[in-house]
């Protein structure tokens, strides 16, 4: 287990690094506006003053006037459900339609992915805005609620995505020879092959988590649910610059999370990165 | 008595790059009986591997089975348009051409063996069938079978992945193996040993053995029975003894073949592989073949498919000059 | 697969289109944006001062004829040089915690008002008292720096509570700002982040018919409007003209005139190397074609000067019109300055005239079109006019008050019954961001609010409308009639101006039909 | 070469969607309307006027020119960045110069891309004295950070292509013939293995620009500021045709708000949005398919 511990220790402090670099970089941009905290302070100092305020848990007031961390916190409460959830949807959706429908239904399949990925090339902004004048989404509660998730699952060419990768994951997994020795002898494929195709959902998932992150922002802002996308396009709008760099800071830090999150299902997964941490298989770069 | 049964068996599919469906097999018979040894020869292209994995319902061409059937103990458990021939789990193995594919690489090799063994024997104690895995695992030849069993296939060389693959496919008892190329990603001094291991083993357990094969040497002699395959069609089957020898009443490519096992084994350079224009409405082989130049009856290649034709006991040719 | 697959689209889908089944027992209206602070003291925005009207007290509020009614105040004496009065509070008043509302409370909230480091905005509003002395209980004294014969209605602001604050230096982030202790008929029962939600004030002396109130942010205004169509909210604070047909055919909701005594204008920067120059704003203003501009986005009267036209300090004299566009006045204007027209553009010292439009976002739909169609006219008349540029507020503060790095700026004012524009043009006037300066009115200005005499200072105010029309810091627009929406659930609704919800312990929901 | 439905169809398309960027090219960019504002579909005004009188067909016809240019932008910062980045990490993978490659994409490649945008531009924004003289240049900034933000995609893919193609035999067989490794990498690795692989890039990071670019305009502060048309900004300012003319809450307003002109301001942008995308994914679909045959 050793050399597994060492290779998630590794890549935690790799993304750890990736945190600290972008909120670096962050401040430098945020030199050349004027009135920001960092071209007031310099950019060490503001730096310091940042990761000094996360970890005491206080970043000062924002332009609203709750605290910066309050805020990103209930926005996070906000928006990570509905990331989450409009990620496990498109997954679900996917898999009933890669796997229910694979090869079986061929006929009844085509017709009905064409559609969905129809429906999936529109953008978030359109479907919200159609969700909000013709379906009358109201402006809170469980309705709002899912059609949010069900717009996310759905738009921006997510579900196609996921649709389109699950396939091709699927087609080159059923081609592997060791497959169809399992099939000769009867093995459940399902339970078999769960762990191979989850690694690369996992990937797939983690790598739509950014586009998922981008759509939200525009989704919450046409539905005006009060989430981290809507209150960092407003910090943007009003120039709080904490604020904005806070979420920022915040959603690379979820996205490396979720990395990790990844490298430690392939460490329980995949035996070759489990007993020998130097081979990494396919790294996420 | 006849275990597995290909009749007529056309299958059509796409080839890498391709635009539209192309005919891959064309009309092949073939038998395997029950404990003997049949040796499957051919060139690469000749639809070997795609003829065994379409009647085991393993391959990936599509549309796949379009004429022809299969039949196991005479029961025809594949038709066209099936892509799943009704056989139960484990009534065939199937030895794989590469080793490094066959094996699932998340699971250990002694769960994969298991796997196998719980084909037959159902509600076996774990125990019990890690310990009958790890004989298994024995039998192919391993040795530190215990250990290899908790091994992971990235952790085997070739050798010991292909006899792990053996040991796999073999444990779960069936009447037919179906080895295909077992040998070709092998270093040259390991390849005896696999076929050596696999002749042994399918005696011991009375299975048929089907071996796909480039490797003339050992098909020669191996094999009960001799079946090659050209184009998509079978060129020449006959018993393994008077197959394959040099001289008539032989198909041409057989001759061929033949010729060039004579000169790897002397070392002396083998006869040239000819490259002509084949004809669509004659003889597969006639765009290479040797005889045609020098034979009267050659017009009749280019315009008018050969048939199967009986030259001795069971040793059946598709040769125009066979006819004649 | 596929079964379950259905199991889980189906109860989704109904989701999606069932029509609304929820009962609004809470009166909810929607803001644009919502209140950031809800302590009086701080209040910068029209929204603050809707939500605040329901929180808090004063001691004279808003009547239903307009007229200054007693709130927490039950009588007064004024003193005969009018120069202090007297207060008597009602008997009895209680904060929602229960605490006694009391003379030290009041004392306290003027010296908080006058405490330079509360850093209220609306200082200058209280800035005619020189001091209250709490005088027993429920009496106290008010001393001013001036006579005031009218004191009533400039006693609007409200009562803060002094046992909550440390002391009269009052910080914006003290947690007054969303925790608040109220007077007024509703008290705060929860925040989150896109509303605020308030409940009934079990301590008010005006006891609401509704006691639940729901504030929401929706920043887009088609949302309103469908909001209010599908029930989801029972008032929408301000319908732009563009909607007002809609709503008028809408059976579930009603317009009603909602009057704030705001008017738009368009600033010119009095820094800028030629807007300081009289000739050259007359000459913009001359430019324009303000009917066509004001036709795009509704119904309007135009104004010749900083008042809405039903003020009593507006000058409707003849002398003083309104502008009508004229290019060949505007041409002889720019010339007569030195400037010359070049390939249809206005040049001066080589370069094209480029002037840059600011508008605030706060205008919304209405003010980029107004923004794009000013831009246009100004091209029109030779201006290399820019496109113009929507600023938030927050960025607004920054770039067009702080550094006044602006040319021309788009905006609205409101104001409530004072309609005090001291601060807008004075020289010294805490809102004067275009560095307008000029002595007759700087000196108008002063004599107004140091006037006793109501007709005297509406004298005095008429000629600064007077000066201003021809000094034209500002092109004075128009002032748009503007309009709420109500769903017709709500009954004996009277939306007082500027304030809205004076009278809101009247105002009756019925369950939706 | 062969032509799949796809690429006859995403080619087809882009073509058109090419057409009207040029005839774009020939519209007076004269933005100044004299018609009546909302005005409904006429001879003279196919899609009708906007609020401000403004001429819709011309305007969905002249908001090619938003995202076009920058479109091709993208593609090529993505293109040429990421073909770098991935060609390096792929080739010699233990260079150091490859290991901070590695970290920069791991870096970019954690970056919400609108995120980016939109910081970057509030940034922008905050800084200049005058924003709209930056108007025209502000679409290609989007475009070159949407682009950066594809790059780390885009050298993953060719990275594992090139590593793929490294140990393949015949580049032993070329350094045999006293090739270069820039040969090699260049002539018979990226051009002659990767190509299709990078033009299915470039489709889809034009594609994804689009979104990018209409989703912000519809949003309104760091996409196409008015008075330049974007699809994006076109749907934002005729968004409240449709409640404007009664066409919510059950009321028979879409009749009326199809002749008032506000339908079709609505329908036709969102239309083309969807079928630019569509026709920029199925082209790289397209290459996608060629790749595989290859």
């Amino acid at each position: 287990m050793r050399p597994a511990l060492a290779y998630l220790a590794r890549r935690a402090t790799g993304l750890a690094a990736v945190v600290g670099v972008s909120s670096a970089l962050l401040g430098a941009l945020l030199l050349f506006a004027p009135g920001s905290p960092v071209a007031e302070q310099g950019l060490a100092a503001w730096l310091g003053g940042f990761w000094r305020g996360v970890f005491a848990g206080d970043l000062g007031p924002s332009y609203r006037g709750i605290p910066v961390l309050d805020l990103v916190g209930r926005g996070a409460a906000t928006t990570l459900p509905i990331v989450g959830f409009a990620l496990l949807l498109s997954l679900t959706g996917a898999l009933g339609i890669v796997l229910g429908l694979g090869d079986r239904v061929a006929a009844l399949s085509r017709p009905l992915r064409l559609g969905l990925h129809g429906l999936s090339l529109v953008p978030v902004f359109l479907l919200g805005y159609v969700a909000l004048v013709v379906f009358g989404v109201p402006p809170d509660g469980p309705r709002r609620w899912w059609a949010a998730v069900f717009i996310l699952a759905v738009g921006d060419g997510t579900l196609s995505d996921v649709i389109l990768g699950l396939d091709a994951e699927r087609r080159r997994l059923v081609e592997q020879d060791f497959v169809h020795s399992m099939r000769l002898r009867g093995l459940p494929l399902v339970r078999r092959l769960a762990p191979h195709l989850a690694l690369p959902l996992a990937q797939l998932l983690a790598a739509r988590l950014v586009f998922l992150l981008s759509g939200v922002l525009v989704l919450e802002m046409v539905l005006g649910i009060q989430g981290l996308g809507l209150m960092g396009y407003r910090a943007a709008v009003k120039a709080d610059f904490t604020l904005l760099v806070a979420i920022a800071v915040g959603l690379t830090g979820l996205v490396a999370a979720v990395q990790l999150g990844v490298d430690a299902l392939r460490v329980a997964v995949d035996p070759r990165v489990r007993k020998d941490s130097r081979q990494t298989a396919r790294g996420s770069v | 008595m006849t275990l597995l049964g290909l009749h007529g068996v056309v299958v059509d599919g796409t080839p890498h790059g391709a635009a539209a469906p192309r005919r891959l097999l064309d009309g092949v018979d073939l038998t395997v009986e029950a404990g003997q040894i049949t040796c499957l020869v051919g060139e690469s292209g000749s639809g070997k591997t795609l003829l065994l994995r379409t009647a085991l319902g393993i391959s990936t061409a599509r549309p796949g089975l379009v004429g022809g059937a299969v039949s196991w103990r005479g029961r025809t458990v594949l038709r066209p348009g099936q892509r799943r021939p009704d056989l139960r789990a484990g009534d065939a193995g199937y030895v794989f051409q590469d080793p490094g594919q066959a094996l699932d690489p998340f699971r250990s090799i002694g769960r994969q063996v298991e796997d196998s063994v719980a084909v037959r024997h159902r509600g076996l104690a774990r125990a019990e069938r890690a310990r009958r895995a790890e004989d298994w695992l024995a039998r192919v030849g391993l040795p530190d079978a215990d250990g290899v069993a908790r091994l992971h296939p990235h952790e085997l060389s070739g050798g010991m992945a292909q006899r792990a693959a053996i040991a796999v496919a073999l444990a779960t008892e069936p009447e037919l193996i179906v080895a295909d190329e077992p040998t070709t990603g092998l270093d040259w001094s390991l390849r005896r040993g696999i076929v050596e291991l696999l002749e042994q083993l399918a005696r011991d357990e009375g299975a048929a053995l089907l071996l796909i094969s480039h490797d003339l040497e050992v098909v020669r002699r191996l094999a009960d029975r001799l079946v090659v395959l050209f184009g998509g069609q079978v060129v020449e089957d006959g018993p393994g003894a008077a197959t394959l020898r040099p001289g008539p009443p032989r198909h041409p490519y057989g001759i061929e073949l033949a010729a060039r096992a004579e000169a790897m084994r002397t070392g002396e350079p083998g006869p040239a592989t000819g490259r002509g224009a084949t004809a669509p409405n004659g003889c597969v082989f006639a765009g290479r073949c040797a005889l045609r130049s020098a034979a009267t009856f050659a017009d009749r290649c280019a315009t008018s498919p050969p048939a199967l034709t009986a030259v001795g006991d069971g040793h059946l040719v598709r040769c125009h000059g066979v006819e004649s | 697969m596929l079964h379950e697959t259905r199991r889980w689209l189906l109860p989704l889908g109904l989701c999606l289109l069932l029509p609304a089944t929820v009962a609004a027992q809470a009166f909810e209206y929607a803001e644009d944006e919502l209140p950031f602070t809800l302590n009086p003291l701080h209040e910068s925005s029209m929204a603050e001062t809707r939500i605040g009207e329901l929180l808090f007290e004063p001691l004279w509020g808003l009547g239903y004829d307009g007229a200054p009614e007693p709130r927490l105040a039950d009588a007064y004496e004024l003193s005969p040089d009018k120069k202090s009065m007297t207060v008597f509070l009602r008997e009895g008043l209680k904060w929602s915690d229960g605490t006694p509302i009391t003379a030290a409370d009041v004392e306290f909230t003027v010296a908080a008002y006058l405490n330079p480091k509360s850093d209220s905005p609306d200082r200058s509003r209280v800035a005619f008292i020189k001091k209250a002395k709490a005088e027993g209980e429920s009496t106290i004294k008010l001393i001013f720096h001036d006579p005031e014969p009218e004191p009533l209605q400039k006693l609007s602001f409200k009562i803060l509570p002094k046992h909550r604050f440390e002391s009269t230096a009052v910080p914006r982030k003290d947690p007054f700002w969303f925790k608040p202790t109220s007077s007024g008929p509703l008290m705060v029962e929860s925040q989150d982040l896109g509303t605020w939600s308030l409940q009934l004030n079990p301590e008010a002396f005006r006891k609401p018919n509704i006691d639940r109130v729901k504030v929401r942010e929706m920043p887009d205004k088609n949302q309103q409007v469908s909001s209010l169509g599908y029930g989801y909210i029972a008032a929408m604070i301000s319908v732009p003209g563009q909607y007002l047909a809609e709503i008028e055919r809408n059976r579930h909701a009603d317009l009603v005139p909602y009057q704030s005594k705001s008017w738009w204008y368009l600033g010119m920067n009095g820094k800028h190397a030629l807007l300081k120059n009289v000739a050259v704003r007359n000459a913009v203003g001359k430019a324009l074609d303000l009917d066509e501009a004001l036709a795009l986005i509704g119904e309007g009267d135009r104004i010749s000067g900083p008042f809405v036209p039903s003020s009593k300090f507006y000058n409707h004299a003849d002398s003083v019109p309104l502008l009508t566009p004229d290019a060949m006045e505007s041409a002889s204007l720019m010339e007569g300055q030195g400037l010359t027209f070049e390939d249809g553009t206005w040049m001066h010292k080589g370069e094209p005239v480029r002037l840059r439009l600011f508008y605030r976002a706060g205008l919304g739909e209405q003010g980029q079109t107004v923004a794009l169609n000013l831009q246009s006219q100004l091209r029109r008349a030779g201006f290399d006019a820019a496109d113009p540029v929507a600023m938030d507020k927050s960025v607004w503060n920054d770039k067009v008050f702080a550094q006044r790095d602006f040319d021309l700026v788009l905006d609205s004012w409101s104001f409530d019954k004072n309609e005090n524009v001291y601060d807008l043009f004075h020289s010294k006037g805490a809102q004067n961001f275009i560095a307008y300066s000029n002595r007759d009115v700087d000196s108008l200005l002063d004599k107004a609010i140091a006037e006793t005499d109501p007709a005297a200072k509406v004298a005095y105010l008429r000629e600064v409308h007077r000066q201003l029309a021809i000094d034209q810091p500002y092109v004075f627009l128009w002032s748009l009639r503007s309009y709420t929406a109500l769903r017709r659930e709500v009954e004996s609704a009277w939306v007082s101006p500027f304030y809205y919800f004076s009278q809101f312990a009247d105002w009756k929901l019925l369950p939706k039909k | 070469m062969r032509w799949s439905a796809a690429g006859v169809g995403g080619g087809s398309v882009l073509f058109a969607v090419l057409a009207l960027r040029v005839w774009a090219v020939f519209i007076d960019p004269d933005p100044w309307p004299s018609d009546g504002a909302m005005g409904g579909p006429s001879s003279a005004h196919w899609l009708g006027t906007d609020a401000v009188g403004r001429d819709l067909f011309l305007r969905v016809v002249e908001s090619t020119e938003a995202f076009v240019g920058p479109g091709l932008v993208a593609c090529a910062v993505a293109l040429l960045l990421g073909t770098l980045a991935g060609a390096a990490v792929g080739y010699v993978p233990d260079h150091p110069v490859s290991k901070v490659l590695r970290g920069v994409l791991t870096l970019l490649s954690a970056w919400p891309r609108l995120v980016l945008v939109v910081v970057l531009l509030a940034v922008f924004l905050a800084g200049v004295s005058d924003p709209s003289a930056w108007a025209p240049a502000r679409v290609y900034v989007l475009g070159a950070l949407v682009g950066l933000s594809f790059v780390p995609q885009v050298a993953g893919v060719l990275s594992e292509r090139v590593a793929h193609f490294r140990r393949a035999r015949f580049v032993d067989a070329a350094r045999a013939h006293g090739l270069t490794d820039v040969a090699i990498l260049g002539r018979h690795i990226l051009w002659a293995n990767c190509r299709q692989l990078l033009l299915r890039q470039a489709c889809s990071v034009f594609g994804a620009f689009l979104l990018v670019e209409t989703s912000l305009s519809y949003l309104g502060d760091y996409g196409v500021p008015e008075p330049r048309p974007s699809w994006g900004n076109i749907l934002a300012d005729m968004r409240s045709a449709v409640v404007r003319s009664g066409g919510i809450a059950g009321d028979s307003g879409w009749v009326e708000a199809a002749r008032s002109g506000g339908l079709l301001g609505v329908v036709v942008p969102s239309l083309a949005i969807v079928a630019t995308i569509a026709g920029a994914l199925a082209l790289a679909e397209y290459f996608a398919q060629r790749d595989a045959e290859a």
